[in-house]
């Protein structure tokens, strides 16, 4: 155990737990500063530690590209980079994408939100009232495709008050029950998010009714702290357990090979 | 094959407010911003859009306060944040929003590309999407197997706007070999009713038909094609040039206010007298030309 | 990424009698004809195939007496006529058939691609083709629009073989720069469920992820990947070699009696001992390097 | 005028003349011999001589390709020849024209069959019972979609009691009528058959109950001489036209720039 790691190296090791050998994880491009590294810089890297290690047959759909070659990243992400990838593949149209979604292709996806609840619906739409709201955010992209396909999608977000919610002003995922009707009953089949990983615990939906549990806190929070963080209370466990921090081959990875520059786990 | 080649200004003249307009481009690549400016400059208004991930183009159009209705899958401005001025406009009620998901809006433009009125998605049962929008999204038994299914309304415009990498006289439009995805284009050029298109550069038909299978909008489905050398800017041409950081900081930083965003209007679009002024202000070709990246395709 | 490259025996192996088998090319292009050969040896029956344009792949399954079932948009042999052996396994009520239209088979691969039990299409109302096949065309009304549609079955199937240009060990496959279409595989690749390819050389990886918008296939959807030279043969591969005519010529001449193509099949299907020895009937890569054409890739 | 024109000059120039500027035409690249002629070589020859006459914005669909350069055949199709045809677009695949068919983008296509009725119903897929047929045909192609969606389909196909029946065996295209309900009535819209040019006549379907009706006999042929080459018999109008004759002007195009090593109208 190495207990001088970074947060962003806690929270790469725990996402290179969840991947197992032969998944395919979707991660995407866009955004920037600490949102970048939640969607885009610490799902890279936690994919690329879960290869090096233990799932050498996973690989990523990462925006356009299928099977990134991950082993360098640039300090800055222009469109000539993106252009010039090399990859595995780089589907013509992204109906492409879609299809795979839709047929179930994908067994990992990383998907943030403005708001979430405890069942796991998730808002990237609009805070307020839907016709005018009082925070216009981006629309929905995929997202609501992660949760109704994706075997195992992986919410990243940092605990907050005004994030984790009760009740969510606009589904744009639909989770794992909504108004009192399970996923099922919506039409969906199997899915749904799967765990919650954020700066201070990690959450998932292991209870009966499929609403939010701690899973464990990370090193040095208390279950106060999160709680106070969340605007709902969560299962707690009778036994809660810590975070298993980084081992030092996955710090060494991280530091040495996976992104050595601190592009990808910067902010 | 007739000539389809024609000036901005005769091209987009038939656009009249109070149209729809499916706007191509994803992200910071290939939105049509000069056609944009035109439609700004113009006072082009009440607009109906649909578009793919919409960055520069709406939020220039959100602006000017041209936007009446926005179907599709994301507004924002991608690694510069939200879109400043589509945002407001939204928040004050002033843009009516159908949003989309991904599968949901590639079935729309399949849908119109195939004559057919709707086709089905197993996506949205349960999101606010659906729920809120009962005239586009719509449940039934699929027929065959008796599964639930979601019908998904046509995505029909009266014009369809891109811009492309190069073309000939005829419309047909070619992409590099090395490039990044076409996202949305190709769809919705198969999608369209009027199609007009903006292209870096026209090549002549011989470099074209000698690579046929680099051709992605066929001459056939166009009405107009224009030279626009740069009529990305300020986002990117994959292959041709990179987006113009500085300028979207600029402007990102203009848009935090009505006012900062009219006087970029201004500047850039209204007082502009057409795109080579619109270059001209920018620092003239040789300032734009340092956005340019290595090309590798096959017409040089 | 792990590798998938296997002999033609592994790869095949999990197919049984009674499978059902979606067959990739179309006419005389990129019919998976090696591994079609090694279901004729291993006595592989009962077969049901789904085809696009069909030609030497279903002729030689059906000479063989291994197909039970075939849905599709066309057996016959393209310029060289009729399908003899199919035409007449047909003709004997041994093969059942069911008949699609191209925007028919078309909705049935995209269904199956997309995880949807059907699509519609507005085709067929008053057909034979669809009067005669209830179970997999239903009538609807559109939920959106009201129009009447028709809903088209998934084309789904156990196995899906395809033959293609190059590889690599991932199961990576690409297109060249100047092709002829490629009609169907892609189509079928994306609604398989097992994926087997063959193809006319594996290159490294490294020769793959350079040209990444050229992969038609992604090695994702590959169960096993199988290095076949002139795997097509006696059909053609667009951009590598050409059909061989008089061989076609002698097949149909042969193929005229039961007698004739089961003599046929001995010779070059059930007594080669694997695909180099039926090369060497064949007369050797002299032979058949005389049918090679001029090579225009990124590859070399 | 110019007598001193063969058969296939004829419906060239009679091809050419169904074409108006600006149509988008459907040509297939399959078979050989006669039925190569008819379905392929007069249609291109005939969308040519258009091209050159009154319809330079007039276009052709071939097999996989969007405007092909017509200017030059080689005498033997094979693959290469077709890898490497010049062409506005080669489509990336089948869906693109199917799509292009069903949103009704094509003016014009070119159809022949085993079998045709008097209300232009087509047979291109089993002549006997369908389950097991006397003669197993090719399919069906995109022959459906073409009577369903092409504005003005134009059937090629020798006239022959066997071939123009009273009831095909097996409707694979669905043209005006069927069973009493005419197309409509089926649920297809606009279309149908157009024209049907063989080799002793030309038929349409300008009649109140869009049955056949014979438009023009060529010169020399007599009435009984088609009649009698029928399963049916298509109205006859009073004055029965004679088809008019390739001009001098068309026979020169077909002769010296169209066709001159006579690859397209072999046979």
């Amino acid at each position: 155990m190495n207990a001088h790691h970074t947060p962003n190296e806690l929270l790469t090791s725990q996402v290179a737990r969840v991947i197992l050998d032969d998944d395919l994880a979707f991660v995407g491009v866009g955004t920037n500063g600490r949102a970048f590294t939640l969607a885009v810089g610490i799902p890279l890297a936690g994919l690329r530690l879960a290869q090096m290690l233990h799932a050498p047959g996973a690989s990523g759909y990462w925006g356009n590209l299928l099977e990134p070659d991950l082993s360098s990243f640039p300090e800055h992400l222009k469109q000539d980079s993106l252009t010039r990838w090399k990859a595995a593949a780089s589907p013509v149209d992204v109906g492409y994408k879609c299809d795979m979604l839709a047929r179930r292709g994908f067994d990992v996806s990383f998907d943030s939100g403005a708001q979430i609840d405890r069942y796991g619906n998730l808002n990237i739409t609009a805070i307020g009232d839907y016709a005018r709201p009082k925070v216009r955010l981006v629309g929905c992209l995929a997202q609501p495709e992660h949760f109704a396909f994706v075997r195992r999608p992986i919410v990243m977000m940092d605990l907050d008050r005004r994030s984790f919610v009760e009740k969510v002003d606009f589904v744009t995922s639909v989770g794992h029950a909504r108004d009192g009707r399970t996923r099922q009953e919506w039409g969906l089949g199997e899915g749904g998010p799967h765990v919650v990983i954020t700066n201070k615990a990690i959450l998932d939906f292991d209870t009966p009714d499929r609403s939010m549990r701690l899973r464990s806190l990370h090193d040095g929070v208390s279950l106060e702290e999160v709680l106070d963080s969340m605007g709902f209370r969560p299962t707690i466990p009778d036994y809660i357990a810590i975070t298993p921090a980084p081992t030092s081959r996955e710090l060494q990875l991280i530091r040495q090979e996976i992104d050595p520059d601190r592009v990808l786990l910067k902010v | 094959m007739k000539s389809k080649l024609f000036s901005l200004d005769d091209a987009l003249a038939p656009i009249r407010s109070g149209s729809s307009i499916s706007l191509g481009g994803s992200l910071l690549r290939r939105p049509p911003n000069a056609a944009v400016r035109w439609l700004i400059k113009n006072n082009v208004r009440d607009l109906t859009l649909l578009t793919w991930a919409a960055t520069t183009a709406i939020d220039l159009l959100a602006a000017a306060g041209a936007v009446k209705r926005y179907e599709g899958i994301y507004a924002g401005l991608f690694n510069f944040g939200l879109a400043p001025n589509f945002r407001r406009r939204v928040q004050e009620g002033a843009i009516e929003v159908r949003d989309f998901s991904e599968t949901a809006m590639v079935a729309r433009l399949r849908a119109a590309s195939q004559g057919l009125p709707s086709l089905p998605i197993k996506t949205l049962f349960g999101s606010d999407i659906a729920l809120k929008n009962p005239e586009q999204i719509k449940e039934y038994a699929c027929p065959i197997s008796g599964e639930q299914l979601l019908a998904v309304a046509a995505a029909r415009s009266d014009f369809t706007i891109l811009h492309g990498y190069v073309g000939d006289e005829f419309g047909n439009v070619q992409w590099p070999l090395v490039r990044d995805s076409d996202d949305v284009d190709q769809m919705m050029a198969a999608a369209s009713s009027r199609l007009i298109v903006t292209v870096e550069k026209i090549v002549p038909h011989e470099v074209i038909s000698r690579r046929p299978a680099l051709t992605y909008i066929p001459g056939q489905m166009v009405e107009a094609i224009v030279e626009i050398p740069y009529g990305a800017h300020p986002a990117a041409v994959d292959g041709f040039y990179d987006e113009d950081q500085a300028h979207l900081e600029a402007y990102v930083e203009a848009s935090q206010t009505d006012q900062g965003a009219s006087a970029y209007l201004d500047r850039y679009a209204r007082q502009a007298l057409d795109h080579s002024d619109y270059l001209r202000l920018l620092g003239g070709l040789a300032a734009v030309e340092k956005l340019t990246v290595e090309r590798e395709d096959t017409w040089q």
